[in-house]
């Protein structure tokens, strides 16, 4: 794939990153969503990171359902191409275009709706195939675009406006990952920047599929009292678990580090990423212990974050398939077609 | 019973010819009996005789009915024949109606290791009984071979019945077997068996035999399945997703097949193709949907019920314009239906697969060859009109056996990529807007992920305007969607054509399309034969081509004989071509067994019929 | 700017009456103003006057401009109005094109807190300012009140503008208040600052105002989807299961709150309705196939989306014939489209939804009144052919308000449940088999779940014959699918008739369906004022009863009018009635807002002028 | 529902159960899968549970998807009603039923592939729905009526009879259930019908949603060496967990059990199922323990059987929602009609 990469002369007085591109350059189109939507500091975390990362804009292909999360794609990278397609299929769409270029970075941003209820089945699969994707779950307990009915994120006991409680058991996306052997899970929270922008630095860097639950509020359906997907409820209750931080390509760092919370994940240009332990001895790489973390901490109203769970040495899709490693889309036609003489000696009785 | 073949009347079946004979075999499926009824089939071809075969089996793995019917014709018709003149009686639990099926002065080759319950309630027809299970019993040691074996032995008798070159039944036997001796060796003797038994025993070869001709040279034998899957291969298809779904699982095990030959880089070894088996069909065409997005050839394989999960997927391809290719191999619905039995039935929805006003382009392909020509076109035509192609093939096509022409490739065919611009196009111009600047066909270029800034698009199924941006506005929206709707009919001019044959004279149409076609040119003749002269048209496409719409309303009336209740290609006849609405009439065979030139020459005579005149359509 | 208003030259606008007024009111969402909005027009019926709002909103919850229109119209016209007499231009984003569509010589009430950057550009409409945000500001405290009662202001102004009856404004907000005092007194002022500052500075009221009339007498205001919702609750059913969509959630929405009332045990407090929120379409609509197989009256709402998921199991219960009620409130298409926008693009596939031959039963309310009783015969439909019946309404008729005649019910009704063998008539038969022994409707009995080992059976979407046992022979499967086919045209006798409209000596038949009655109803009355006389028809129902047959035959030529792109209903007229499919001309109007009276007269216009003759259709 | 049980004197030479009804009763037509197929004897297993539990036939319905699995639902109960519906959405099917008529005994036999695969977004919906019924996943790691293509059950490294490997990580229904908060999981083995039989017993008294996963091996595609579910490799790899035992309705035994491995699931008639713990410790009731032994047992290769978790303590469906205790089927139509003066009063402005 040849390499566009726009002059950074348009805006003089901001930053530049390693590409000499500005923060301008990771945005998008103005926001539609309601003001102090969570969804709107996710994608500024995103912009963030990415821009630190100096990830060139077009080499991102950004995927969507439908919702208000889905929306987003709109509002970050203007650069790259995106894919706002139907509610709960950003799975296969994903796999569609990881399948044909496997030098995309991946970035989908569903929502709980959009991947827990309808699109439920294609993320178990898509956990199993282990795509190479960055794939963030906007998370705030309701459908905000069709206006506030539960999602299956929804905790017992947390209520409507109206003051209606959800009585089913609902769906933690790293609960679930954890038991059909995901090999990425985080937790942010898009009040908190500071620890959200490196883990989503780190979830570029895992070579499989890095599934980020950030617990994104809805302002105008579950913010109230009541609600655990609040702002309050959730600033009061978020735990960190493990402190990430993201170390640009040091060759050196790479030998000495050893485990002490410390989970060695390798970009392809050789960055780094660090997840400290917060709570002594938790350890994101031992599935039952995490697992059994994740069960205490809900049952006493915790919301853990930070990288949770980590597995780098499963293989992913393309990994798995034996395929090679110039992206589909560019093996030219020659090598693809197997010509007439091949096509005389079909079918021979 | 006799062994004696006297030629009785043939009452009005029709006479034993000469290499025109219709052979019927009833199995047990799980028996094993394919690969003897495969090997009939090829060592006829060899002798240079047309022939076809229809399978005719149950949805499930084992223990149930089956019958394969080959037809030698050679005067080419490959049609299903209406009724055998050979019926292999195997299968103790049908042989009562397999026996009553027969032509009159039609023969019954059966097991009479177990004998007939009652009498056969015929006299018109020859029993000619063979102990086959009480043979192999005698004969092979090995528990499991005395099952296939018998599926050889009656194999052998039927060559000698029809005086089938025992040569080439050797030879084939021996190819297909040529690294295991032993096997090679039983199925040898299994055939000789037979064989022997039935000189000895009967009067062979019977009258209606096969005379060797030279008429399968330049010809194959192939299933739809197969030659769409390499229709791919050769069209540069490199992501396929799918959902196993009868009858179109032979379609990916094809692709995937070939794939191991053809889609494997030579230095790695690795593989230049992705196969995904999703979760579910509309796992599936998503897959198929983000790869056409992003610039591979992709494609899906599905019957009915995958096409209904689709749908929704299929109106979003539409509207964003992504390209698409899916194979749907027809069955008989509705629902879940006969899974294992043929129809033409998904017509109607595949043209407007999706809710809101949504139109694809549909190909119908008529037989292998066309699976093959028409895999490649499919791909050529979703790239250059950025739309969903839905092939419609079906049971009959896609898993029966086919004589066809020997498939050809022009080497100089370069995929049609359609409007897409590279990074170096995009640098000519000022700034790049996915759905503005239409060609004549109404096309937009579009650019590909990964490919770099300057053409970035958001692709999105909500309202867009010319630009590709979000849109609520009335004629923004409008816009976009009557270029569209412009777009699908240029589409008819690219398509392929319909198949046409005129006689002089002829004031009637008889209208068809994919499997229909034999049957119905079949029909044609024999209809002729009665004095009634028709021109044929088998569509190819929709959009209908101008062709269509002149056929349709240059004859007085026309029958559109398709394989469905609720006469769906006569639908959309209609809706195109209200001109012709009056002149239309419908044959509809939908019971699952394809379609017989009998069905369509009755009910073209019934609706000619003085009575049938005196009321009008 | 000026504030006085004589009375300029209407141009080419629908000049200023009393009782003829079209009101725009432009906003941003999630400001508050439907209140407001809802206000004005419930107080003008209270005046006895028709009147009738469309909301033009967009798709997203907050900060996108959003329209109210108002109509009020002495002689009934509840159609959208075509350009307005009125705007309300509350939002400095739209208001440029807020004022170019204002008719000439109508007026503009603006917020001139933010004053206008340009000249308006036009001098034949009056521009009357206030500066509401900036009394909002200086009267009240709370920051959420200050937005919140913008809208109020605007509300008193109108109401002084157009004469409303400023008491029964208050009344209305004393009402919804009741409880709230200070929120009440807030509003009370608003209410009288606006209407106050609309006197002292403007020529209140305009020439075109309302006064009081007794045409409303006997009428409520609803939306269609509460009155579907309302439907449900009076026909019994008591499993409703749904995946949330725009616009059909407030159906849902509707149905719960009914169902605390009217499902309730009074001794036990506890449901008699269960209301599941389903994973998807899928979901939903096979939890009501399960329940009404079951024997429960089910239901679900969806929109096209969500249509285009069910298909698979919309076929299932067709051939299986089991009830089932789906609602299907049409947004615009294709794929998400325009989700808060109005389209009947969904009639093609809802007429044969699902792969195979499949055909369904479809009912096209055209108001909220007949949302109401389709509800009803929907059911009714449904248990007596035992099959999917498809409820076709719209954003238009779901959404927005309606004045319809007051609901009424027949204590006389009783379900009809169609044929249900109960453990007592089971007795009396010797053998029990589920597709057997069909009633003049082609309908055969069934039995629950639970009630009786003698008349249990095995549902199936595979293959099966009258008995309801598996079955892959030709004959069998045929049956029953003939049966079906029989049974689903039997159901246009039963279904809803069209309602049809003559005028003596019309030659012209107007055709349209659901929300497009009214447009068509006013285009009529329009048309026959410039010589054009023609007959109306709504069609209600699919498939077509006799009349419509008759209504298409009996016309020289017959416009179709229907809102999409694909002439879908056309098209199934088309393919129904193929003697009429050359005198069948399209109109169509696709752009998501509703079809307006003068869209139909000028489509009808252009098509019978003098050069549009010289080219035949 | 009035109930309608047939007199039990044709077959005099049979033993009758508590309702005078022979085990030819509780049969079906016959079957027409493969000789040998582990589903028959799935079939087989169900007939003795409901035979010994004398339900009543009519009291039953049976429910299914598409595939051989799906099938069986013809091959017992004949005198129950029955839903043959479409591939993966038995759920919603039974979900309706449920809702429709409480008082049915939904019996559902689905596949891995219709459970795991298309149907897997209905089954985690269901779960967390824990509508009351015995849902039993024929297990035979492939898909058997498309001919042999694995399902996601299939484990890593299972190999096709060609010699094909899986390279994707396995769905376990029973993880899968624990992490959504599945009330009854259980699992069996078809070659191994002593222990099936009180696990469905058992299932049919659990008050919710009970997941009975029987490894069922396909003879035709999937019971070579090299497959992880043919009958030898289950035979040689099947621990029992905990030992069932269904004890009929005795009031007094009820006060004398505590807690040794022992699940106090009580049916609606009083009656008892015990679940012996076999490995000491083995406690069916602690979710962490659970996940933590499973995954331990599949690590080695294990395949452990019983009653393998247990949570009396959530509502059912109907309970969530309070609905009457009557059928609503059984609700006459003058209770659920407002009407006409009701209507009278409606849409007043
Ligand atoms: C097939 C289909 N069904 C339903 C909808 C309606 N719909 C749009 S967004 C949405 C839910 C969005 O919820 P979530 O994914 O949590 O996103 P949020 O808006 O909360 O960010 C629904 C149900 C749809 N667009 N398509
Ligand atoms: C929508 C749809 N897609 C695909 C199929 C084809 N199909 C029938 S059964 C089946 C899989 C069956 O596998 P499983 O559920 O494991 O049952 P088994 O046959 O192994 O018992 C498939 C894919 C179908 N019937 N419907
Ligand atoms: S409705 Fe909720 S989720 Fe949607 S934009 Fe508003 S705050 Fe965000
Ligand atoms: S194919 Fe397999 S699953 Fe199906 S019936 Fe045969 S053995 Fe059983
Ligand atoms: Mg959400
Ligand atoms: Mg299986």
């Amino acid at each position: 794939m040849p390499t566009v990469v726009r002059p950074a002369v348009r805006h003089p007085g901001l930053p530049v990153n390693a590409l000499g591109l500005t923060v301008r350059d990771y945005e998008g189109g103005m926001s539609t969503l309601c003001a102090g939507c969570g969804h709107d500091s996710v994608t500024a975390a995103l912009v963030q990171a990415l821009w630190e990362l100096a990830v060139p804009p077009h080499r991102v292909a950004k995927l969507s359902g439908i919702g208000c999360s889905a929306k987003t794609v709109g509002y970050f990278l203007n650069g790259a191409h995106g894919f706002n397609g139907a509610h709960g299929r950003m799975a296969p769409i994903a796999t569609g275009a990881g399948a044909a270029n496997r030098d995309l970075l991946l970035i989908g941003i569903s929502g709980d709706g959009d991947s827990l209820s309808i699109g439920i089945g294609h993320l178990v699969h898509l956990i199993r195939r282990n795509l190479r994707m960055v794939y963030i779950i906007e998370n705030n307990g309701v459908y905000g675009l069709t206006k506030g009915q539960f999602s299956p994120s929804a905790d017992i006991g947390s209520t409507t406006s109206k003051g209606t409680a959800n009585v089913m058991e609902p769906i933690d996306p790293m609960l679930l990952g954890l038991s059909l052997g995901a090999t990425f899970l985080a937790r942010g929270f898009s009040g908190d920047k500071a620890e959200l922008i490196p883990i989503l630095k780190a979830a570029t860097a895992h070579r499989g599929l890095a599934i980020v639950d950030v617990i994104s509020p809805c302002v105008s359906f579950n913010d109230h009292e009541g609600s655990t997907k609040s702002y309050r409820f959730t600033r009061e209750h978020e735990v960190r678990v493990t402190e990430t931080d993201f170390v640009p390509p040091r060759p050196e760092i790479l030998a000495s580090i050893g485990w002490e919370g410390i989970t060695d994940l390798t970009l392809h240009d050789g960055s780094l990423v660090r997840a400290r332990a917060v709570p002594s001895g938790y350890d994101p790489t031992d599935r039952i212990a995490v697992e059994e973390h994740l069960r205490e901490a809900r049952a006493c109203g915790e919301v853990p974050t930070g990288i949770l769970f980590v597995d780098s040495s499963r293989p992913d899709l393309h990994e798995m398939s034996g395929t090679v490693s110039q992206p589909l889309v560019d093996v030219p036609y020659a090598k693809l077609c197997p010509g007439a003489a091949e096509l005389e000696k079909f079918g021979s009785v | 019973m006799t062994a004696t073949l006297p030629v009785r009347p043939a009452g009005n079946g029709t006479a034993p010819r000469v290499n025109e004979i219709s052979i019927r075999i009833a199995t047990v499926n799980g028996t094993g009996s394919a690969s003897a009824n495969n090997l009939l089939m090829r060592a006829i071809f060899r002798m240079g005789v047309p022939v076809s075969g229809k399978n005719l089996f149950p949805s499930n793995i084992q223990g149930l009915p089956t019958w394969y019917e080959i037809r030698v014709s050679g005067r080419g018709y490959s049609a299903r024949a209406p009724r055998p003149n050979l019926v292999v009686a195997m299968n103790a639990q049908t042989r009562k109606r397999d026996i009553a099926e027969v032509s009159p002065g039609g023969c019954v080759l059966w097991d009479s290791t177990w004998p007939l319950q009652e009498p056969p309630g015929r006299d018109d027809i020859h029993l000619l009984e063979i102990p086959i299970a009480r043979i192999c019993a005698q004969e092979f040691r090995d528990a499991k071979q005395r099952i296939l074996l018998q599926n050889v032995v009656y194999a052998g008798a039927v060559a000698a019945l029809l005086d089938i070159d025992m040569g080439i039944m050797g030879a084939l036997v021996d190819e297909r077997y040529a690294r295991r001796d032993k096997l090679r060796e039983a199925n040898r003797r299994a055939l000789a068996i037979g064989h022997d038994y039935a000189h000895k025993h009967f009067e062979a070869p019977l009258p209606c035999h096969v005379e060797p001709m030279d008429l399968t040279r330049g010809s194959i034998i192939v299933d739809g399945n197969t030659s769409a899957a390499l229709g791919c291969i050769y069209a540069g298809a490199t992501v396929a997703a799918w959902y196993p779904i009868t009858p179109s699982t032979s379609l990916m095990d094809a692709f995937t097949s070939f794939s191991r030959r053809y889609r494997r880089d030579p230095d790695t070894g690795r593989a230049t193709a992705l196969i995904i088996q999703a979760e579910d069909e509309m796992g599936a065409i998503g897959t198929v949907i983000g790869a056409g997005w992003t610039g591979a050839r992709a494609f899906t394989s599905t019957s009915g019920p995958g096409l209904s999960l689709m749908n929704e997927l299929l109106g979003l391809a539409y509207y964003m314009e992504v390209p698409a290719v899916v194979f749907d191999v027809q069955r008989a619905g509705p629902s879940t239906g006969l899974p294992t039995r043929t129809q033409q039935a998904d017509i109607l929805m595949a043209a407007h697969a999706s809710h809101g006003d949504t139109a694809h382009i549909v190909l119908f392909p008529g037989d292998p060859a066309e699976c093959f020509d028409f895999a490649v076109r499919a791909f050529d035509l979703a790239e250059r009109f950025q739309t969903p192609v839905l092939v419609l093939s079906d049971l009959d096509i896609g898993m029966n056996d086919w004589v066809v022409p020997r498939l050809r490739w022009d080497q100089r065919y370069a995929p049609d990529r359609g409007r897409v611009l590279h990074p170096a196009d995009l640098e000519e111009i000022e700034a790049y807007h996915r759905y503005s600047d239409p060609d004549p066909d109404w096309v937009c270029a579009r650019t590909l992920p990964g490919s770099g800034s300057k053409g970035a698009w958001l692709a999105r199924g909500s309202g867009h305007n010319r630009l590709g941006a979000y849109t609520e506005d009335p004629g923004e929206y409008r816009e976009v969607l009557d270029r569209l709707s412009r777009k699908h009919a240029a589409s008819a001019l690219r398509g392929p054509e319909p198949v046409i044959e005129r006689r002089p004279g002829a004031r009637i149409g008889l209208v068809t399309v994919g499997s229909g076609g034999p049957a119905v040119w079949e029909a044609a003749e024999l209809l002729a034969e009665q004095g009634v002269v028709t021109d044929l048209m088998r569509i190819r496409g929709f959009p209908f081509s101008p062709p269509v719409r002149e056929f349709l309303t240059e004859h007085e009336r026309c029958f559109v004989v398709e394989q469905n209740r609720d006469a769906q290609l006569h639908s959309l006849l209609v809706i195109a071509v209200p001109a012709a609405a009056e002149r239309l009439d419908s044959l509809l065979v939908y019971s699952g067994i394809p379609v017989t030139a009998a069905e369509v020459t009755d009910g073209v005579m019934t609706r000619l019929s003085p009575e049938a005149a005196a009321c009008p359509p």
